[in-house]
Parts: C-alpha cells; structure tokens; sequence
C-alpha cells in the first residue's frame, strides 16, 4: 500500500484518467495542476471559460499579453487549433455538455454527488459564485480534486452537504489524498486507496463505501 | 476528436433509422447534398429531419422524402414551387409535419447546443401556430415558450475545416451551420478543403472543433446519386 | 388629387419615408422593390435573414455567387461594411428589436396593426411560414405595402383580420396604391390619398377612418 | 448611425442618473478603462451596473463604487482580494447586490440583445440562487426560469472599428463585449483603431455595426483620472 498522495501525485493521476482527445475545464486553484501532467499524446484540449478552446501553459517573459488570460486572470498562451468566443457561447458549450471532463475543487461533495464549492454560508461572508455553478452542471464528467478530510479531522465526502450546494448530483469522480471514490447510482465506491485501507476510511466517515468492483 | 472519413459514405455510415438529422442550408447556400446523397444511399429510414425547407426539384432532401426515409420533417417553409415530392407525401398522409417560424427554428437548434430547457419567444404569439403551447405576458408583452430541438446527427456544410474539426464558413453559406453543429450528438462536415490545425486564425473560427466529430472533403460538385444507386 | 399609385410609386413613396442611417429587412415580393428607390444619401443597410448585413443589389452576369443569396434566394452582392452570421444570430438581431423598419406584404392587415399575411387558412393548403412571423414582431416599424382592394373590391385593412395572423399589433404603417394610413392608439389616420378621398374610402371601408393631423 | 467621439467624456455624456449600464470585461482583458474613468468623472449616479466583478483595487469600476455612483451591482464575482471598495459600501448597506451565475449572466444579457423573454438553465437549479425563482423539471432535469437584463449603455472595448461601427476584438479580451453590445439600447465603445468602412473582412466581423451607437478611438494608455477630477 503506498502513501497518502501529495497535490502534484494526485494531479498527476487525474491527468492519467483523462480520456485522449478529451475537451477539458480545469477549475482555479488545485485542479490547474492537472494540466502539468498532461502528456501531447493525450491530445486534450483546454478551455477557459472566459472564451478559448485550446488554451497552453502559463505565458512566461515575453509571452504576457493582457488580453490572453484564463479564468484565474493569468495570462496564458495560445496553442494551434484555438479558437476565441464571446462569454455567452462560451457558457452555451459547457452548459450544452460539450465538455468531457470539468475538474473542480470542493468543500463537500455528497453520496449522490451534490457539490458544495462556492460558499461556506457564513453569514457575514460577501457571495462570489463566478463560473462555479456552470461548470458544475455543464461537463459530461466533473470530478472533484481535494483532501479528504478538514484539518480537524472531518471528512469532505458526507451523506448530504452542509454548505450551500454549487449543483446538485453533478459530481462523478472525487478525488483525494487517501483514495478515488466514484459516484454512480449504486452509492459510492472506492476505486483505490492511498496509505490506508477502506475499513480504516470507512471508520472515519459515515457515507458507505463500497469496494472496487 | 475528429474523423477525416474518406467518402460522404463512410461520414454518414453511423446514420441509423429513426434518427433525428438536422441538414443545413437554406436555398443552395451551405446545403450539403454530397452527405444527403449518401445519407439516401446509406438506407436510413424512418428519419426525422430538420431544415429550412422540404426539399426542392428532384435532388437532395426532395428525394429521401420521395423515397419515404423522413418519418417527420421539422423546417419553416415546406411549400415552394418545386417541393413536389413532399407536397406529393404530405397529402398521402405519409409524412408529418411540424412547422416552425424560421427565427424560432434557429433558436430552437440553439436552444439545445446551449443547453437551454425552453424559452420565452415573442414569433407566434397570438397565432395558430402557438395553439397548445404555454404562453405568457411579461411586461405587456406576449410570449410563446418553445422547446430545444436535439437531434443526433448534423450533416452541414463548411468552407474549410482543420485537422480538429475547426470550421470556417463562406457568406450566406454559413447560416444554419454553426448551431446545428453544436446541437447533434455527431456532427458531419462535407468541407471544400481540409488545411493543417494552426492555419486558421483561431479569431476568425466559427464553429469550433469541439462541436465536429467527422470532416469529409468533397471534391467540385459530385455526381447525383442515381435511381438504380439508390434502390439497390 | 394625383392618381392612384403604380406599384413603382409607391415603393419610391415607401424609401422616400425611411430615415437615414436605418436598418431595414425588406420582404420578398413587393417590398423588395423599395431597394430601387433607396439613396446613396440614406445610408440604409440592408439585412437578410440568412445571415447578411449590408446587402447589396442583385447580383448579374459575373457577380453571382451561389454562396451570396437573400431570403428569397436570388443572388445579390455585398456592399462596404457588410457583415455575415448564422441564423439563430440573425434571427436574435431581429427578435431583439434592432431593426429599424421591416417591409412586408399583406393579405389583411386590422385597425388594431394584426398582420396575416402568410397563409390563406385555406383548408387544403400546405402551410409554410418561413421568416413572416419573426418579420412581423421584431422590427421596430412594420410597413405593409399591398394594394388597399382584393379584386372584388373588399377592403384589405378591416376592423379585425379573417385569415390566420402572422403577428399581433405589430403594424405600424399600411402603404397601399389609393392612401397611407397610420396606425396608432388612437385609431387608424388617413395620411395621404391618391386619386380618391378619405370619405370616398370611408365609404368602401369598415375601418374608422380618422383624418390626417 | 453611428457617432465617432473625439472624447472618451463625449462618448459618455448622454449617461444618466439612474440609467443601467452593462461594462465589458473579464479581468483587464476587455475592460474599457478610459470609458469607466470618464463615467466617473461625468457625474452619474443612481446607476446600475452589470459587470463580472464588483471592481477591483483603486481604479475604474471600484472607484465608481468608492464614490457611491452605483446603486447597484449585478455580477458573478464581486468578492477578490483588491475588491475593497466593494467590500466596504456592500457591508455599509450602501449598495445592493444580486449575485448571478456568470454563465446565467452572460445569457440573460444574450437573452435581452436576442429578444427572448425569458429562459429555463439548469445552471444553479437545486441551489440558493434559485431561491424565489420558478424552476420546472424538464424532461427529468431541473431549470431556473431567468430573464434577460436590459440595459440603457453598454461601455465595451474593441480591438477595431470600421466607420459603420464594425467591431473586432482581440483573444479572450472579446468575452461580454459582443453580447453587452446587442443588449443595450446605446452601445458605446473604445477601440484601438478606426478604420475605413470596407477594411474588415465582412466575415470575420463579430459585432455588426447595427449594435454600435458610440465609438471612440483611445491612444495608448490614458491617464488615470485622479482624485481631484473626480471630486469636481
């Protein structure tokens, strides 16, 4: 059994689980990290909701162009094959279910697949949603990237979300440093697990877990 | 990602009965009568067809509705000068068809690519052709709710594709290309030319790849696909 | 009192009211004719429903193109400043109320600006609608150009239409060969006769007439 | 027809108190800077503003906000580390928020340029920002009942214009601006470049010139209009 999966291990396995030829949404933060491990034979095309189909890495030096930026509002550069849209196209095609794979981050994700993303309902928090409840509902596949657990020990993955929800049974895939759950109409199941095993799991969350299959 | 099929027959192959087709076009302009030749070779039947009109003269749609593959044709303006053939199985009772103002056809197809449920339009309203639909007024003004056309092929035609199915259109050519591109399960290209992926502008892309599954070059104008062809 | 208006007349009368800089859709049949009588000074552009701004005459001899069609699918040619776009982008231009004047036909049209001018509701007829219907709602002026009297002397402007409507309300101007009536909230104005007089048409017709102001 | 400003100050005068105003934009990319330096120092107030975000640092759109201009804020985004002016009137009760999906955004603002009255989304169905509105499960899935936001002035930035009002845009600086274009009454915009009617390729023109009222030509970077102008 091997260890608990650092951000870049985990990362690199999504990209491995992505399908060649896929078109792919990577949310801000941990699920950018993604695109560092995704190889050319993949042949996956990136989109960036502010309007571009074939969106490359992080722009560097010379490369900076104000107008080339991606949904973090980092600028980025262009590949061959892009394409450039305005916001409402860019929204109908991922809303239209054109994208294969929309990987995102999560405070929780539910047994059915509900995502909560967006807000911790904090009362006296400002709300900002941005593209979050898009993306949830658009892609064909959204799998969630996050550590399984709250630093104080509570697991992420719960029978029904506690946060307001982002979207609602959307989730496919989560995941986590300690294991690959997978959402289907069964409940949900574990994949495969890091450093640990799937009773030790079982005893620290109370959605049932079902074995690989 | 994207099929470079070798022949109009080969690009529609996967067109199975009972399918719903949208067909681009409208006149001459963008009809892609390559792939609707094939698709009647091909046998398909039972088809419900989406376009502009109900085919013209003795070519193209006119001819799979002669043959009796278009189960139900959904399109704005079936009735011309020469739509002998569908006037021909309309009164024999052996096609159906739904009749759509144009505007609410084109955001209909829209309407399903861009995942939309339904949508208030004002065409139609407080006309036969609203009878049975929801309608409401919203702020003094009437509106009928209309419902997404999906479907699962798209046969249309471009100007010239890339390598990742990236098109570009030619004048009025384009017209019901690109939303019917992004409404269909699989979307079917015949284009004039296929270039290299990095030869169009990515500004100037209309439809983009992710919205094409097969490309086919079609080389000038083929040959219409003959009776005996068509009846084997 | 001139003479009654020839078909010509009266679409040099029709270009003649449209305002400079406009954009118009004018409709296949009748109203096309009004692009003769259109100046250079008037700088109107004209859009076709399949996807064109800026419009320009037919085409002839070497100009042809087939990819380069109006609504009525005869070949026409591009002018400077001329734009394309699919349809659903065409249609939403229209829907959206940015045109400013379409001219269309009519088989009746009511006091109250009904329009039917697509279907003759009889029963043996195949229907076929085209774009009449998204003409008649969205631009910001509908004017009708039809002749005032069928051939068996009926009105063609009546107090409330027999054959199927095209559009509710939504005609503003009824540019006919013997008057231009007006149509408001107030009722139908006489704005000009040729040949006849508001109480000679008054005595054909059972629309209230109200005189010019 | 179109109006070729000398000023970005020309371009806004007719903006007033209480009008709704759509601003293009998606980070920098797109922003139109100069128009949103010159609505401030125009004076109006009382506004509604449509914008992803609610501003950000010390310029354009937060100063709007910082000077209580902005009545309202409809966005996506609202809250970022430089949102400060925001932050402060939003929890001083000084501005109302309606906090909207950017993609529900994007398409209400479509949905007013396209005439439609209004639309089912799936997007936020099952959520708190669907709270109080009309949902309906469509053929098994839920939808959100949106209506498309009208607005009185779109400020945008385009790459070019030709003297029609043509727009192009450049990479992801196109984002709201071809949609704010088509939902405002007056479109108003700054450009890099003017150039003669005839001059861009008629198919790869995003904004037709019918969606354009305003146009002005900004050289470079302008300067930030300071403190001292804006109390004026």
């Amino acid at each position: 059994m091997s260890e608990k999966l650092t951000k870049d291990e985990l990362a690199r396995l999504v990209a491995k689980d992505i399908a060649p030829g896929s078109f792919v949404n990577l949310g801000i933060g941990q699920p950018t990290l993604v695109s560092n491990y995704l190889t050319a034979e993949q042949d996956v095309t990136l989109h960036t909701e502010n309007g571009m189909l074939g969106m490359g890495p992080q722009a560097q030096g010379d490369e900076i162009d104000e107008d080339l930026i991606n949904a973090g509002k980092i600028p980025v550069t262009e590949l061959p094959g892009a394409s450039y849209f305005h916001h409402a196209d860019s929204f109908a095609m991922m809303r239209g279910g054109h994208l294969d794979v929309c990987v995102l981050g999560a405070f929780q994700v539910s047994a059915t697949g509900d995502l909560a993303n967006w807000h911790t309902g904090a009362p006296d928090a400002i709300p900002a949603v941005g593209g979050a409840m898009d993306l949830a509902t658009g892609a064909k596949d959204v799998y969630v990237m996050m550590s399984l657990f709250t630093k104080d020990g509570k697991s992420k993955l719960v029978p029904e979300c506690t946060y307001p929800l982002t979207g609602v049974n959307c989730v496919t895939r989560v995941y986590t440093n300690e294991a690959v759950f997978l959402i289907s109409e069964d409940g949900v199941r574990v994949r495969e697990t890091f450093g640990t095993t799937i009773e030790e799991l079982q005893s620290k969350m109370d959605v049932k877990l079902l074995p690989a299959e | 990602m994207l099929t470079i099929a070798k022949s109009a027959q080969d690009a529609v192959a996967e067109i199975h009965d009972g399918a719903t087709v949208l067909i681009g076009g409208f006149g001459n302009a963008g009809q892609p009568m390559e792939l609707i030749d094939a698709l009647l070779a091909c046998g398909a039947k039972d088809l419900t067809v989406v376009n502009n009109n109900a085919g013209q003269a003795d070519a193209g749609l006119a001819l799979l509705i002669k043959e009796r593959k278009v189960k139900k044709i959904i399109c704005s303006f079936p009735r011309q000068s020469d739509s002998w053939h569908f006037d021909a199985a309309y009164r024999a009772g052996e096609i159906e068809l739904e009749l759509v103002p144009q505007g609410n056809l084109a955001e209909r197809i829209r309407a399903a690519g861009a995942g939309i449920g339904g949508f208030f339009t004002p065409t139609g309203y407080g006309t036969m052709l609203a009878e049975g639909k929801e309608t409401r007024v919203i702020d003094g003004k009437g509106y009928v709710l209309e419902s997404p056309i999906y479907a699962d092929f798209a046969l249309i035609k471009a100007l010239k594709s890339d390598k990742t199915g990236n098109l570009v259109y030619r004048k009025t050519a384009r017209n019901f290309g690109p939303i019917m591109a992004a409404a269909a399960k699989h979307t079917i290209v015949q284009v004039n030319e296929i270039v290299e992926t990095g030869e169009l502008d990515p500004e100037v892309i209309v439809t983009p790849g992710i919205y094409v599954d097969t490309v086919v070059k079609i080389d000038g104008k083929a040959p219409a696909v003959t009776e005996h062809e068509v009846n084997q």
